[in-house]
């Protein structure tokens, strides 16, 4: 593989795994590739002391209690970060995985989408979630979810160790901040605007007037992804370490 | 004749046991899908199924909901995976021929523990705020009993969910009727939840499970399981994980197919003349 | 050095990171108790610990009782078994220098699941009625709050037990840091429970414990294990179940001598003797 | 073994035995050598098909999800019979593991017994718990006990599908009525008159004009409790089967 131009799979990589730099323990779900790659990458670069977990994996799967080990051990608070995805995430990091459409109607959503997974729960027990979608539009990223599987933000009295850190796209990098219940854009990737991301996504947020490049990979790091990682990440996600790396 | 022969059947008569309208509690795809009978159930058709996924669901519900078999499906997500949204689910529901009970997998698995324990409700944390309160009237939210007085403390209970049976397929079991499912601990939770467990597995094996120390650790005894059929590669095409690989031809073959009814049922008749040859 | 090897040490150092006042958890005598560091924790001796016994105790707390290691014992029971009555715990009751928080064992499981699942409390059947819920004003009755309305449903609940460090001996670790049990699932149970585990092992093995899908079964992966001591026959003379037998000589001999101080503490001045020869 | 004379151990186990035929799954206690003879003999009789799991034995104790599984298994209903004991029993069939002596000063009773156990649970949810209590005298059985480990019975908005269903002694056996909250003298062991019992006992109880002799085994059944079944009692309760049969 002599191509050193950074695919954009690889950009968010990049933005998520320093968010992981000195933790003790990272989860990751059956269907977050992305996260996963990143969080075997941290893992690699703390000499192996980060502990990841990561659900359907043979190898990096110590769970030895069942499906609800993952839940019990997030709600005893040993893991410190997690990934949530979304059909729809909102400005107040409310996040919605179960349709779009009338609520009226539900269950007869004009879009259906899988179910809330663990994000109902594991949403308010992990301190650091780390919410990420590549498609970076209006009808992704909008003003307000039609249905709430997990909210961004609790009233004072409900019990709340966790909640959403940042949210990662294909175009910039958002940080959350829980007592104002509000996104800031932390950092854009390559070739992308601030004005870019104002047209592409449905929530207000803030931004101050110079807002930096998302860091990159070093050369050497973008060739370890590149070789030990990706055949760790092809081991759980198969078909993404295939388009994404051909192995 | 002892309690623990007369549990042994066939995949057919195990397929014949679950009646219409039965509450069943199935695995995970990858997790251990007893497939044999799922295609006994499509060919029947079985009825009106209240499908509980431990704690979500995938091919196999798919396929079930895609034959007419299935009322109600409870669920922290039905999905195909990496090969997409569950095509017959969604479908399903846009028809709306079947009722969903969303849920969030812990929910499910609370749920299943508290059957488990023979209490009637387990409190868990988080999903207050969620949407999932206001679809599922059952749960409820109280003010935790034991929090200092005065403090506001609210906390959703959730309801004991005992299925009539649980569905499962696993590497081996023994005469005896032990069934060895290693760290898959939530086909042991399922069986302990479920007023019966019908099994499917690679092999039986002579030696008794419980007699030796590391298996023992990793089986479920007999006094959970009713019925064990033998089903060689029983899991296929999802595969059983430590054993075989999802065969990913044949999973991308039903994503594809199922995308129209047309589609599915050519898949069903085709799937059903493979996998129903005479014994 | 990674976080896993650093978990590695003795028994005398794992027995010096138990400070005075430490919520300890602890298996039943047949369970795997770490019988090297009672002895350090008797030499010391370390004190003011609250027991939780998982869930009863017997010449391993019997033991730290009389040693005057003991603050607070919380339990179903706490008995020599066949040998008869506990005779430290007995006189230390009558002499008013231990409280004890009497259980029933399923409360203290269901106290050490909610712990395990992060809920503040477990509800339980039972117990209404008896005295136990005079004496443990921490324990709450409340009505079950999905019965249907106006039904009168009254259920006991029980707060969380949250152990700092659950300590006990078992079979075998590996040098990634994973403890195997077998079906001593409630080891597993503790060290869930448990803000920390500390335990010792006959034997470490070189093969990582979770590589063997039978052994994973029936192990404790590291993410739970906090210090792991190498203590050969460490179960000793209570023995562990399935791996070496209880020394009934040994265990007659303590519970004649602890029928009265003065032979408590000269049994107490001999074992301490032989136990923890210069290593 | 020569002596077919019948002990006084051995007639509680004729007692027992009997009250568990027809049942699916009996338990037994790690503590309770008696009833676990009399459910063994009962496994015996039935040609293997009743179920019978005794804590603490490795043969027969069929459990793999810790210590819990027992109450979790009773819970769950599947478990038909259990046996309690009692540092007092009284005429309600309230059982006392706790202590003798002035409630007031608890924890500091004239005599500590070790604790409840299971028992203040397995009372509540196995339909079939059979007393046991070798002592017959009016120390042990008691009018009121002095504190209730579980008790007898429950007010009608109680969960409770289970509780006692007979008291077997040294002297005698009685069953239990759940409605009257009462026991009545059963059966009465060989050598033993109306009025022993009614001396012995610290608690009123109803019998009829005539109560018969417990039954005791045939010659055949003795056998088989003297020989198979004794050598597996020494498995799991070696110290009563060396007392009792010299194995």
């Amino acid at each position: 593989m002599t191509d050193m131009q950074v695919r954009p799979a690889e950009i968010m990589i990049a933005a998520i795994a320093p968010m992981l730099q000195d933790l003790s323990h990272v989860a990751v779900g059956a269907q977050s590739p992305i996260p996963g790659s990143a969080a075997l990458l941290a893992r690699h670069r703390s000499g192996g002391r980060l502990r990841v977990s990561i659900l359907g994996s043979q190898k990096h799967n110590p769970f030895t209690d069942g499906g609800r080990e993952l839940f019990d051990c997030a709600g005893q608070g040993r893991i410190d970060a997690f990934f949530l995805s979304g059909g729809q995430i909102d400005g107040g990091a409310n996040v919605n995985l179960v349709g779009v459409g009338d609520i009226a109607n539900y269950p007869r959503a004009d879009q259906r989408f899988p179910g809330s997974f663990g994000s109902s729960y594991l949403y308010f027990v992990i301190p650091r979630v780390i919410l990420f979608r590549e498609e970076h539009t209006p009808r992704t990223l909008v003003k307000t979810v039609d249905f709430i599987s997990a909210p961004g933000t609790s009233s004072p009295d409900v019990y709340r160790p966790g909640g959403p850190y940042a949210l990662v796209t294909s175009l910039c990098v958002f940080t959350f901040d829980k007592k104002r219940a509000r996104f800031t854009l932390k950092s854009l990737h390559p070739g992308v605007s601030k004005a870019d991301v104002r047209a592409a996504t449905g929530f207000d947020y803030d931004e101050s007037a110079d807002v930096p490049q998302t860091e990159l990979f070093s050369r050497e790091d973008l060739t370890v992804l590149r070789t030990t990682i990706a055949s760790e990440v092809a081991e759980t996600y198969p078909g993404f370490a295939a388009r994404l790396w051909n192995v | 004749m002892t309690a623990q022969s007369s549990i042994m059947t066939t995949t057919a008569q195990l397929a014949a046991r679950i009646p219409n309208g039965a509450k069943i509690a199935v695995p995970p795809d990858y997790s251990g899908c007893a497939m044999t009978v799922v295609a006994h159930l499509m060919r029947r058709p079985v009825r009106d199924l209240h499908v509980v996924a431990v704690p979500q669901a995938g091919f196999q519900v798919d396929q079930l909901i895609g034959a007419g078999c299935v009322a109600r499906v409870e669920a922290a997500a039905v999905t195909l995976g990496e090969f997409g949204l569950a095509p017959r689910f969604t479908a399903a529901l846009k028809a709306g021929t079947i009722e969903i009970l969303d849920a969030t997998c812990p929910a499910l698995q609370a749920g299943l523990q508290a059957s488990e324990k023979g209490i009637p409700f387990m409190p868990l944390r988080g999903i207050i705020g969620s949407d999932l309160l206001r679809v599922r009237p059952d749960w409820k939210v109280i003010n935790n009993p034991i929090a200092e007085d005065g403090q506001h403390d609210p906390i959703v209970v959730l309801p004991a969910i005992r299925p009539d049976i649980a569905l499962f397929h696993a590497a081996k079991a023994d005469r005896a009727g032990n069934v060895w499912i290693g760290v898959r601990r939530e086909l042991m939770l399922m069986a302990h939840a479920s007023k019966q467990a019908f099994v499917t597995v690679d092999e039986i094996v002579d030696d008794n499970l419980l007699h030796d120390p590391a298996l023992a650790a990793g089986t479920i005894p007999a006094l959970y399981i009713h019925a064990i059929a033998l089903a060689p590669n029983g899991a296929a095409p999802v595969g059983l994980a430590g054993h075989y690989a999802p065969d990913r031809k044949a999973l991308k073959a039903y994503a594809d197919a199922a995308k129209t009814d047309e589609g599915f049922t050519k898949w069903q008749r085709h799937m059903l003349a493979i996998a129903l040859e005479p014994a």
